[in-house]
């Protein structure tokens, strides 16, 4: 039950943060909106991790560990997004 | 032997167009082209029967001369080589001559192969090959009446093409073993095709729009006559024929059609009087050409359809017949329009002598390679309506050719003392000449005889319409009737009202794209297609809900 | 299937170079540290593409013998082969054409340019290879953070700003697909392509994933509606890096999607969803080319025309009816139209590249006198356009006829007229563009290297060299399918 | 009672992502970003998946919030990608967004009961290779190939960063940030943190193998050290171009590759990992894979290199 709760939270965190990702003109805004529907995905993920414990232990370590990969791939695409915000950010260069 | 000369018809113009990448050989380049269709004459004239399989299956590509071909391949290459020597001379001082050169070596290959190939996908590709190249002929002056032309010639020339790769598709599904079958297997399953009408409609669409059939005709009087004047003979001559040849290779001979072989002379005839009626108000000589190539292949295609109808054998024999006389006669017609414009008073008198038996040729002057192929084609019409108005044609053919020498008189140059270069006047006269001895020569293999031909009774038969032309023109030019303005390509006109609406439409496509490139607008499609398409999904699948 | 490393190698081997690339970055010149791992790779993809040919299988590789649905399978086959072949053909054209050692020019660019090249080429084997759903979001995301970054190469503000709208874009596409995949392990416990097929059904969370992951990769794929990112970024990248990502990486995610579509759960044709998927192929081909045509820039016009070529691709789908759709004609009409755009693409944006740098401008009105001054590159660009317009003989019209033939056999008229109409309005922003170079002009040109312009002409050669194939279904493209588990250790 | 840990959870989770999402500035939503982590992180322990929990709080919430607090004051305007929606394309998108939602959850609870599972799967080989925790398993030998490529996927982002600075800084140093002198206090917290922070990570990644804990849970939290301490400005930011940084940005892919080709030798399958020797070879790889992976996400956090002359 407390994982079908999580679960939904992650629904509802990917609806919103498509929502922002939809709506925000600016691009860092939108940056934090791709990084709230990554958190509702790997949330879903974690859901389903959670709901296909067996063997003893407390979770499906495939799923968990699939969210593991996610998340550092996540932070290398908020890195570059953020590195090219910055440049972009600088005033009137135009090399 | 044989085979390499058929593979070098199309091959040698190809390996010169290629030529131009090396910067040596481009300044000959258009000195070589008389030089260029040599191997297909030969072919023409030591190959007929021969055939030649590049590859063998499943791609098939395969090259064969039989009769009508040979006829066609041999007339084009002379004309190809007569024009060539022209142009080598017309364009000598051309600052765009390479390109001129590329493109028209590009055009003959294409139409050599034309008349060579004898499957699907070989046809496709010279046909192509020989459409798009003479686009390059048609905007070379590059000035903006040359640009307005080339860019109708290229439309429509793509829309046939469109119309002739679906109907070949669509022959070629009915064919067992699939892949690239020879046209003769294609054609052999046309008439029990489920697609039958469609076919045959497309096919008339895409050749009849290489033809001029009314009313695909409107890019020709735009087309031919701005290219420059060797172009335009090898244009109204030659690439036209493109059409013809497709007639002859794709329409099934002696299966039953209902009613196609009607509608093809009906559309034929029309074209051949229409053409006639507009011919009649344009002042320009060249324009009028056009004009009488669009009439004369409008006859050409009521022969076809007279084929069709009558379920005769020979007809691809008769209508190629037809065709190489109209392909020479209205070759060195277009040459001797610069003959003319070359030549001041006094030596312009004999050139045109010359040109008017060439245009009276078209009409079926008796003597003259018109009258061969008239009567050839005669018995395929027999006796009924369809005989009266192809006899009738020529009455039309005549009072447009009598209107092209009135306004061919004008043109003479000015200055009287200016006399028509040899590069010019030869390669005219060569051609002149051609057009009634090859159409002599080969008349047998039509079947006539030439004591026939030149009986009294067929004589008169050749003359009447003709007298009967004369004298409406004279009587149309007593009754001092003021000719109404049509300007060249008449119905374009019509088309080019929708310009402003395309406009407006590639407008809203370029707003259009401008929205959806927004991003929010992007995003909510995004979501939009997700639901819809998980939508359509479930519902294609039926509902069934996860069980056990 | 034969068990082979091979395919392991053709995505490690580039990592391999990435690696080389960064360890003696500064010590020897990039290009010739990727120079040999460009040799390997062209090597891995044509012995995996003779080997498949010649035992009629695909290459399979589990890797560290764990099998599905635990461990990960890569898999070569016919498909896969192709495409593997496409790409190293690709990468060496795009090589030579960006080869120069004489070049003084260092730093940031130059090295950037091959690390991100070879990263990219990993990333492509591995998408065409896989067949593990979460290892194709991998190949997914090695892809466009290498994409990404190759537009954002050349530092113009115009490039960055190109370059976050792709990595947002893509990203949006990126977290769809995970969803997907995090829905298909919820339901099944299994990634793996060939399990997957075994036990799939079309219940509503199987479906509703596969709608997440095929809508997903379309965005990242640039269908209409979705391709906001691709003209800005395809248009500033520097011209080999367009030539990439026009030809080969909008092609990835596709093959994915029918993978998903054909593998994972073969959709009916005759239902809605392949339908819909054709539907927005064909607007995009009709909506694209018009756009094309109106451009100013000849690289935008280019990009435009990759949109309406990646709308062709998604015509296959209503047109493979039969039970086993990779023996049906639209099978290998579509899978040769990605074959034989992906090569007159990258020799027709190598081509603009060039002249770019031999006019210093892309404006298309402005090309007069060019014929003469680079006939080489120009014939170049004029092939690589007949295949674009279908034209024979080229790998184009090809694949317009087989499509053709499959949309009329299939009854499906609109597409037929979509594909003819797509061909006119393609051979109209092509003609603009070569009428343009070849009226008369003198303009100041600068020398291209000759073996560039060689390559360029070399890879459109190819474009028509695949205008020779026959018509009718490929053998080669069926094979691996349908696809079968693993059952045991090699 | 769990029930009402999940809820005290969903609740702020879901505030805070409306909140990140709506608030008007972008430095509050900033800060939510920042407490959204740190309830992430909480809801994992919820789902007891602690690996993923650590690695959520070192690199989601902690990497990603200062990423982009960092960013934030650097920037000088904002960058806009066109015109901000109108408001009837706010009420689509807001509609669309909750019909996603909703489907979405309906869709969860649609989910197969009881769940389809690898753990047992998992757990079985675990013996063969000498590690304990099936999650370390699944990352290094079931799934190797991911996590090899997840590491291109890092060295991929960091060449994308460098070749994002200007021309002229190549091959030069990251910004140093924030460009005054760093507080007192930052200092001493550093100096005070950064030594016991490092025991913590060699621990988390002993244990890995065993326990909760692994390669990249370590690696972050060194990385994190790390830039607290050029922040407080005792350490320089790696150079780019060459040098130390790029060998370690190598070893670890290589390394894992070289593992695999040894495995190739060993039992005849590539990646796989030779009985006898599995757990010594797993942790070279891993110490191998845990440099690369610190030098990545500090050159990822530290961004693009400046000019030199510039400082």
């Amino acid at each position: 039950m407390s994982a079908t709760i999580l679960g939904l939270t992650g629904a509802l965190l990917v609806g919103i943060g498509l929502f922002g990702l939809i709506v925000h003109p600016t691009a860092l805004r939108k940056l934090l909106a791709f990084n709230l529907v990554g958190a509702g995905v790997f949330l879903i993920f974690g859901v389903v991790a959670r709901r296909a414990a067996a063997a003893g232990l407390p979770g499906d370590p495939v799923p968990q560990a699939i969210v593991i990969t996610g998340i550092v791939v996540a932070f290398a695409a908020t890195a570059l997004a953020a590195t090219l915000l910055a440049r972009l950010s600088e005033p009137g260069e135009q090399p | 032997m044989t085979r390499l000369l058929i593979a070098a018809s199309f091959a040698l113009p190809l390996a010169l167009a290629a030529a131009a990448l090396w910067p040596a050989m481009r300044g000959r380049l258009l000195a070589l082209l008389p030089v260029a269709p040599l191997p297909a004459l030969a072919a023409a004239i030591l190959a007929p029967g021969g055939s030649l399989v590049l590859t063998p299956d499943p791609l098939r590509l395969t090259l064969a001369l039989d009769t009508p071909g040979a006829m066609l391949l041999g007339a084009s290459a002379l004309l190809w080589c007569a024009a060539g020597a022209y142009a080598a001379s017309y364009l000598a001082t051309s600052p765009r001559r390479t390109a001129f050169a590329v493109w028209w070596l590009l055009t003959m290959a294409g139409s050599l192969g034309l008349c060579l190939v004898a499957d699907m996908t070989s046809f496709y590709l010279f046909f192509t090959v020989a459409s798009l190249a003479a686009y390059g002929l048609v905007a070379h002056e590059a000035t903006p009446t040359a640009q307005r032309a080339s860019l109708v010639y290229m439309a429509l020339a793509l829309l046939g093409e469109a119309f002739l790769l679906l109907a070949f598709v669509m022959m070629a599904i009915g064919v067992p073993g699939g892949g690239n079958p020879s046209i003769a297997q294609a054609v052999a399953g046309v008439a029990t095709s489920p697609f039958r009408d469609t076919i045959l409609a497309l096919l008339v669409l895409g050749f009849g729009l290489k033809m001029g059939l009314v009313p695909l005709h409107v890019w020709m009087p735009l087309a031919h006559p701005v290219a420059p004047m060797p172009a335009s003979a090898v244009l109204s001559g030659i690439v036209v024929k493109a059409g013809v040849i497709g007639l002859i290779r794709f329409l099934p001979f002696g299966a039953p059609l209902g009613g196609w072989g009607e509608a093809l002379i009906i559309l034929g005839l029309f074209t051949a009087f229409y053409a006639v009626a507009i011919g009649l108000t344009q002042p320009h000589p060249k324009v009028v050409l056009a004009y009488s190539t669009v009439s004369q292949m409008g006859v050409v295609a009521a022969i076809a359809g007279a084929g069709l109808v009558s379920d005769s054998n020979a007809t691809p024999v008769l209508v190629a017949f037809y065709a190489l006389h109209h392909m020479l006669v209205k070759g060195a017609l277009f040459l001797g329009v610069g003959v003319i414009a070359a030549a001041g008073g006094p030596s312009a008198r004999p050139v045109f002598v010359v040109m008017a038996a060439l245009a009276l040729a078209l009409a079926g002057l008796p003597f003259t390679s018109g009258a061969l192929a008239k009567y050839a084609v005669k018995d395929l019409f027999g006796n009924g309506i369809a005989a009266l108005a192809a006899t009738l044609s020529a009455t039309g053919s005549t009072l447009l050719m009598l209107h092209f020498l009135r306004r061919l008189s004008r043109l003479s140059a000015s200055d009287i003392e200016v006399r028509p270069p040899a590069g010019l006047l030869l390669p005219f006269l060569a051609t002149a000449a051609a057009s009634f001895l090859v159409a002599c020569l080969l008349l047998p293999s039509t079947g006539t005889p030439y004591a026939a031909v030149f009986a009294p009774e067929a004589l008169w038969k050749a003359s009447w319409p003709m007298l009967l032309g004369a004298a409406l023109a004279l009587a149309l030019r007593r009754s001092a009737l003021r000719m109404p303005s049509i300007p060249e390509g008449d119905l374009i006109v019509l088309a080019a009202r929708l310009v402003p609406a395309i406009r407006r439409l590639a407008d809203a496509a370029d707003r259009m794209d401008e929205t959806l490139r927004s991003w929010p607008v992007a995003g909510a499609l995004l979501l939009l297609l997700l639901l819809g398409l998980g939508a359509a999904m479930q519902l294609s699948a039926g509902f069934h809900p996860v069980g056990g | 299937m034969t068990v082979s490393l091979l395919p392991v190698w053709a995505v490690l081997a580039p990592v391999i170079g990435l690696c080389a690339l960064l360890l003696l970055e500064g010590r020897l010149r990039p290009e010739w540290v990727a120079a040999p791992f460009i040799a390997i790779g062209l090597y891995l993809s044509i012995s995996i593409a003779y080997e498949v040919i010649s035992h009629e299988a695909s290459l399979v590789y589990a890797l560290g013998g764990w099998l599905p649905p635990l461990g990960l399978t890569l898999r070569a086959d016919g498909v896969g082969a192709v495409l593997l072949a496409l790409t190293a053909l690709v990468m060496v054209g795009v090589s030579i054409c960006a080869w120069a050692p004489a070049d003084g020019a260092g730093g940031r660019g130059r090295s950037g340019f091959w690390a991100l090249l070879l990263a990219l080429w990993s990333a492509l084997n591995l998408a065409f290879i896989a067949q593990d759903l979460f290892n194709f979001f991998v190949a997914l995301e090695m892809l466009s953070f290498s994409a990404v970054a190759l537009v954002a190469l050349d530092g113009s503000r115009d490039a960055l700003t190109a370059a976050l709208r792709y990595l947002l874009f893509a990203l949006a596409g990126s977290v769809l697909y995970l969803l997907g995949v995090g829905m298909i392990y919820g339901r099944y416990a299994v990634l793996d392509l060939a399990g997957l097929r075994e036990i799939a059904q079309a219940d509503p969370v199987t479906l509703a994933a596969l709608a997440l992951m095929t809508v997903g990769l379309m965005a990242k794929a640039a269908l209409f509606p979705l391709h906001l990112w691709l003209p800005p970024a395809h248009a500033s990248a520097p011209a080999p890096a367009s030539a990439v990502l026009s030809a080969l990486v909008v092609k990835a995610p596709f093959l994915i999607i029918l993978r998903l579509w054909v593998d994972l759960l073969p959709l009916s044709a005759a239902t809605a969803p392949p339908q819909i998927l054709a539907g927005l192929g064909s607007v995009a081909i009709l909506l694209f080319s018009i756009l094309a045509l109106r451009q100013q820039r000849l690289k935008l016009m280019i990009a435009y025309s990759t949109l309406a070529q990646i709308g062709y691709l998604f015509l296959m789908f209503p047109l493979m009816p039969g039970p086993a759709p990779w023996l049906d004609i639209g099978w290998t009409g579509g899978i040769l139209q990605l074959v034989s755009h992906g090569i007159a693409k990258a020799a027709m944006f190598l081509a603009a590249g060039l002249i770019y740098e031999a006019l210093g401008h892309d404006r298309v009105s402005e090309l007069a006198g060019l014929a003469r001054r680079q006939p080489m590159t120009l014939v170049a660009f004029a092939i690589a356009g007949l295949s674009l317009m279908g034209l024979p003989p080229s790998g184009g019209f090809i694949a317009k006829l087989l499509l053709l033939t499959a949309a009329v056999e299939a009854g499906a008229w609109w597409i037929a007229i979509v594909v003819l109409a797509g061909g006119i309005l393609a051979a109209f922003y092509v003609f603009r563009a070569l009428g343009s170079a070849l009226a008369e002009g003198t303009p100041a040109v600068a020398p291209v290297a000759l073996y560039r312009q060689g390559a360029v002409l070399a890879l459109a050669l190819c474009a028509l060299a695949l205008g020779f194939v026959p018509l009718r279904p490929f053998a080669l493209l069926a094979i691996g399918r349908p696809l079968e588990a693993m059952e045991a250790l090699p | 009672m769990n029930e009402l840990l999940a809820l005290a959870l969903a609740f702020p989770l879901v505030l805070g992502a409306l909140f990140i999402v709506l608030a008007a500035s972008t430095r509050a939503a900033l800060f939510g970003f920042f407490a959204f982590g740190l309830f992430l992180a909480l809801a994992w322990v919820e789902l007891e998946a602690i690996d993923v929990a650590l690695t959520e709080a070192a690199i989601g919430g902690g990497a990603t919030g200062l990423l982009l607090l960092r960013l934030n004051a650097r920037m000088r305007r904002t960058v806009s990608l066109g015109q901000p929606a109108g408001p009837q394309l706010r009420i689509v998108a807001g509609l669309l967004a909750v019909l996603v939602t909703l489907v979405l959850g309906a869709l969860l609870l649609a989910l197969p009961d009881p769940a389809p599972s690898l753990a047992a799967a998992t757990v079985e080989p675990l013996p063969t290779l000498g590690i304990s925790n099936p999650i370390t398993a699944v990352l290094i030998a079931y799934r190797a190939l991911d996590t090899l490529l997840e590491i291109a996927v890092l060295l991929i982002a960091v060449v994308g960063i460098r070749v994002m600075g200007a021309e002229r800084g190549w091959a030069g140093r990251p910004v140093p940030w924030p460009a005054a002198e760093p507080s007192p206090a930052l200092v001493f917290l550093a100096r005070l943190l950064v030594p016991a922070g490092l025991v913590f990570a060699v621990y988390l990644f002993w244990v890995g193998a065993d326990a909760p804990g692994g390669k990249f849970q370590a690696s972050t939290l060194v990385a994190a050290l790390w830039l607290l301490a050029i922040m407080a400005g005792l350490a320089p930011a790696p150079r780019t171009g060459g040098g130390w940084t790029g060998i370690a940005l190598a070893v670890g892919p290589l390394a894992f590759i070289a593992a695999g080709a040894i495995g190739l030798a060993a039992t005849g399958s590539f990646l796989a990992w030779p009985e006898p020797v599995a757990k010594p070879m797993i942790v070279v790889v891993e110490l191998a894979l845990a440099a690369s992976v610190v030098v990545a996400l500090v050159m990822l956090v530290a961004g693009p290199p400046e000019p030199e002359a510039g400082r």
